[in-house]
């Protein structure tokens, strides 16, 4: 019969769970030794903080909130091969690609914390905030990377999403009018294996959540999510294609929510402890950390050193969110308009006399 | 008899109708194995297994869907939203399909289905977890609003909802899922949807609610008692069809209203009930009506939401203002 | 100075802004080459090319969050629902992100966009293309929504729907598109958002109407003139934020109330207006309020359809029984 | 590198446009000479009554109508190779289809007369109506699926979406959850080249409509959707696969809109005549037609008999429509809920009586 059309959809990897590179290509940013060293670093850092405000729900200090342990690879990936003004429209967790683009800590522990102004953070001003609505955010990107593309600026915008989110009818929107557009947008699908309770299997008959790219005609990679190396050659890959004009691209980063979905959660409810010890066998930072000392290029004393110092980091962050007084009640009316109507007003003025009373 | 919460209830509720109708299928985000994110469906899929206890992809498109398929090829189903703030990518399913489907058939083809939500604020939850968006669906021909506001009348109107041939939306005040327990004997009694619940007699004001702000109203009622103001709690229930009768009835005896809930106070669906009291009780009606609702804002993160959310001392104030007149 | 329909004044106002503000796009099906199924784009490609005059591919949730999307980077952009019957699947983007972005982020991101649609009955359409469904929007926060009523009215209304760093629902009559012309400059002279507009002085009785439904206001308020029933004729013209002080001061002047509007009743905006009155002018109020409307049902298709919509007659009766009241 | 994934899109031609077969394999029902007469027969009578509601619409005594000019096959082929008892869940246009399955040309009149009594067919009664929200008919047609699986019912739910449709999100969501389910699901894509004015290169930039099955990892191919022999072969692979648990698929039938997209539309604002004129040398029945009389099983007299009988049966038709009385005001109100609430019946009565009055 003939055919109307083929795809094929590879998978990249190069540093393997043991730490061994399994090709030869490396690309020049992987040659950079000390570029690794400090992105390795960084994953460090995303770590120690996400067990910290773990720490801080526990003891009421935060709340629910959601971990990123297991996804560091990923979203350092992201944050390093974006541009400044390049436009990241995130989920909930991404705390590695924040982080590298500038946002706080103590801006992050505000949003968990109940403080929109956490919102308003020291990231670039034109970056997304969280989405909670699942995959709502990829048509954000999509319409950034449109106006990009209407201003014809060299910019692209980034969106991330989950296994789970690759479900959502938004998701699909937003990849088809990447492709009918040809809009500098990439769409990086973090198949952590769960949506909450859901695995990755009962979302969807697709036998990869990259090949969701092909319905719209995109360019779509399937990469090991916890190689820190692949993942940033797919993202370079990626921004440069949609920077130059040849449109997006979907990236599938494979790798594992070692963590409840979030603080509220107990994923023991449903799935297996083995599940999750296989998968720490393949979690990013061992494989990056041992690939970095078979190149001499760290030790354990360095190690030591630099988890004590991101503590201290750390947990200054949370003593300045600590200490943050809550917003008063006026903030509660002050954003909803550019201008309060007449209305709110009215009801402003109702609120501070109740604030005044109690 | 077991003392059992709202939340317990409303699992109650799912099970003995799937036990004694078997087009009853409940479909939803986590409602298998996880049993629900606060633990609606908890057991479900082990009592009737993987076809009747559905987890579906993630989409609400999805879900709100082939519930609408569902239910018109003869299947009860129930879905969930999550929570009321992702109920949204569900509204053209339910407005364009599962309100009209009867109307467009001529009654050829119709919707017996339920749609579940926890709704509104006050625990702390992350953004989009919080709303009170009853207005909605309160505009929309053929369907149903249904909010109940203790365990025995989440049961008996659960069990209702899904047996009414008609769309239904449930929220439930998830606020108080496990703020008390009470007896709620299993016995597949329905609620009548379509009648308010006098929860308490008065004759100076008539305080009229919904949902989880039935605590605060009554808490006022009390201390509205012991200064000797006798106030009349109405807990609407059913939002759409409304019983006007019953909250009539109580004004004609008051003159005095407050109205309760949470949702933003413009276009609310106090309104509804305070143009009615303009349009059939103007002559009864002693004081102004008042709304004590949610401001007319989005209601903020957890470190001000309280700030947000009618207050005991608000419905105290308002029923007071009612009362200077006479 | 040319004479333009409603449906002209629309284009002419988006063809002013888009010269004079490159900001702004328009984007929706079908706003391109054939310029808008009603023909409101008509000319701007031509005029503005194909980077600023969209055609979108069919799905409404593209089209509500890329305009957000658009908007959150410096557009301004000009969204089309290419019917009212068909915004349903925006309406999680305009809810969720739309109204909220600028709360969200204490300012930072704001969405200074406009989702048009054409709206309401009365033009033998088709299923889905003659609804009212003004009061899904009108309960939450964040979001202007106005609804011209006349050429002039929607030229200068769109400006400032366009120019407002706010989202803005902005609905067309579409039942009175080409109804009939008046003179509108084309100068580029907005119209104030939140102010209703007082279209007839009147001192017996006050009718509060929006939309095409104004053009039947005025002739019932022509016919009762006839009786010697002075009535003064508000458009409420932005819905929200609503203004209520130009109501209230007709009605203290006038005692009495009619409210009119295309929706079905029940917790439609005029529930609103209604309860507001009972709020805050229950000693002006001679006269019950009342409310001509649509039904609580489905508008029906086109055979029946202008049975459902409030008649002159309805309206005329209306206001005589708020007169029988002295 | 490694390949994740790799997929192929067939294109499946039995009859050429000149009505020659380009392929040996004729699938059985193709060898009764009489099934494809009387198909042809079918597919002549839907393209006789879609004159005759056009001339309606424009006499005044019909409203908008959505003609089926040029997709006759298409629908024939849909119509004859479901059974009854499966679900069919139609966008706006599927006349062949539809009468097929016994739905009275009346009742589609009165319909886009504007009276819901059309929908109240004599077709199947578990059918769904005409679906003008684009797109959300094909998760009914999931649920109808998922409701046939649970009872474990030997039925298909089949839905047919438009390439603009294909772009809505609810298609891509019924996609998915057909995969994901394993649903007895069959998707017609019909593309016809245009949604009123958008090409359709301007809905996706995917090289198929067909390949949007792959996202969902359903089965999927392309077929001359103006080829009788090929769309019946795919729809009976297809349903067969459903039926018997195999899973669901995706049929891009390319046809084209021969007529304007409604009554309400004039095409001539945005597509060439060439276009139109080229489109006409693939339309279907002229290839059937040829075919059928290069093995001597149809004639010339036959054609001028049937169009004969046929013009006769629709004008008894539209007679019986234009006779039919309008519903009385109640029915306004009667189908909103089974039973009507109090406030309704107030509302019903107030409405009697204006009734009375005028
Ligand atoms: C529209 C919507 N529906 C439901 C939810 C509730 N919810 C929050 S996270 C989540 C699971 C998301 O899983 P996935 O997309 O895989 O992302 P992950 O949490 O694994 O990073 C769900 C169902 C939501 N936030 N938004
Ligand atoms: C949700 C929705 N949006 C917009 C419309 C308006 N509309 C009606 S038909 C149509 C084009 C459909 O094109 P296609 O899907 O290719 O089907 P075709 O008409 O070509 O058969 C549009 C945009 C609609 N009916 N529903
Ligand atoms: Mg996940
Ligand atoms: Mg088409």
């Amino acid at each position: 019969m003939p055919i109307a059309a083929t795809f094929e959809i590879e998978y990249l990897q190069y540093l393997n769970a043991e730490g061994k590179l399994v090709r030869e290509d490396l690309p020049a940013f992987a040659r950079d030794v000390r570029l690794l060293v400090k992105m390795y670093q960084e994953m460090l850092m995303v770590r120690i903080f996400d067990a910290k405000a773990i720490a801080l729900q526990r003891t009421g200090k935060l709340g629910t909130y959601a971990p990123c342990l297991g996804h560091e690879a990923t979203y350092l990936a992201i944050g390093s091969a974006m541009q400044e003004d390049d436009c990241f429209a995130p989920s909930y967790r991404e705390y590695g690609v924040q982080f590298h683009r500038g946002v706080k800590p103590r801006e992050l522990l505000m949003y968990w914390g109940g403080d929109e102004r956490g919102n308003n953070f020291s990231g670039p001003a034109h970056d997304f905030a969280w989405c909670v609505p699942i995959g709502t955010q990829c048509l954000h990107a999509a319409g950034s990377a449109l106006a990009f593309k209407i201003r014809r600026e060299p910019r692209v915008a980034v969106c991330t999403i989950g296994d789970g989110g690759s479900s959502k009818a938004d998701f699909n929107s937003a990849l088809n009018v990447a492709g009918a557009m040809n809009l500098p947008m990439v769409a990086v699908i973090v198949n952590n294996g769960w949506a909450i309770s859901v695995p990755r299997n009962a979302q969807t008959g697709a036998k990869t959540l990259a090949q969701k790219g092909i319905a719209a005609g995109l360019e779509c990679i399937q990469v090991d999510g916890n190689d820190l190396i692949a993942m940033r050659a797919a993202m370079d890959h990626a921004l440069k294609r949609a920077r130059h004009g040849h449109g997006g691209m979907v990236i599938e980063a494979v790798t594992y929510r070692l963590s409840d979905h979030t603080t509220a959660d107990d994923a023991r409810r449903y799935r297996s402890e083995e599940e999750v010890k296989d998968a720490w066998e393949r979690e990013p930072l061992r494989r990056m950390k041992t690939y970095l000392m078979s190149l001499n290029a760290w030790t354990e004393e360095e190690e030591i050193a630099l988890k004590e110092q991101c503590s201290k980091y750390v947990d200054g962050e949370v003593n300045a969110y600590l200490e943050t007084k809550a917003q008063p009640i006026e903030a509660m009316f002050d954003y909803t308009y550019a201008e309060l109507p007449p209305d709110l007003v009215e009801q402003r003025n109702e609120a501070l006399a109740w604030e005044k009373r109690n | 008899m077991a003392q059992i919460t709202l939340i317990e209830a409303v699992t109650q509720a799912l099970a003995w109708e799937m036990k004694h109708d078997p087009s009853v299928v409940v479909l939803g985000e986590d409602v298998g194995v996880n049993g629900g994110v606060f633990r609606a469906t908890q057991g479900l899929l082990d009592t009737f297994g993987a076809e009747r206890v559905i987890d579906t992809p993630l989409d609400e498109t999805t879900i709100a869907g082939i519930t609408v398929g569902l239910a018109a090829q003869g299947m009860k189903p129930v879905a969930e939203a999550q929570f009321e703030g992702f109920i949204y990518g569900m509204l053209e399913q339910i407005i364009c399909h599962a309100a009209r489907m009867r109307n467009r058939t001529r009654g050829r083809l119709t919707i017996p289905a339920v749609w579940r939500a926890p709704w509104g604020g006050g625990i702390r939850a992350p953004e989009h977890h919080s709303e009170a968006n009853e207005a909605l669906f309160t505009n929309v021909p053929g369907l149903r609003v249904v909010l109940p506001s203790s365990p025995g009348r989440a049961y008996g109107l659960l069990l209702a909802a899904i047996r009414d041939p008609d769309p239904v939306i449930f929220f439930e005040p998830k606020r108080i899922y496990r703020q008390y327990k009470e007896e709620v004997p299993d016995d597949g009694e329905a609620l009548p949807l379509d009648v308010c619940f006098v929860l308490r007699d008065g004759s100076d004001v008539t305080l009229v609610t919904w949902g989880a702000q039935v605590k605060e109203t009554l808490e006022a009622a009390d201390a509205l008692a012991e200064e000797g103001i006798s106030a009349e709690v109405i807990d609407v229930a059913t939002l759409k069809p409304l019983d006007f009768d019953t909250i009539h009835e109580s004004v004609r005896k008051t003159g005095r209203c407050v109205i309760v809930h949470e949702a933003p106070r413009t276009a609310g669906f106090g309104a509804e009930i305070s143009a009615r009291l303009a349009e059939h009780a103007l002559y009864d009606l002693v004081a102004p009506v008042e709304r004590v609702t949610g401001y007319d804002t989005h209601i903020p993160l957890f470190r001000l939401e309280m700030k947000y959310l009618p207050s005991v001392d608000r419905i105290i104030a308002a029923a007071h203002r009612t009362m200077e007149v006479s």
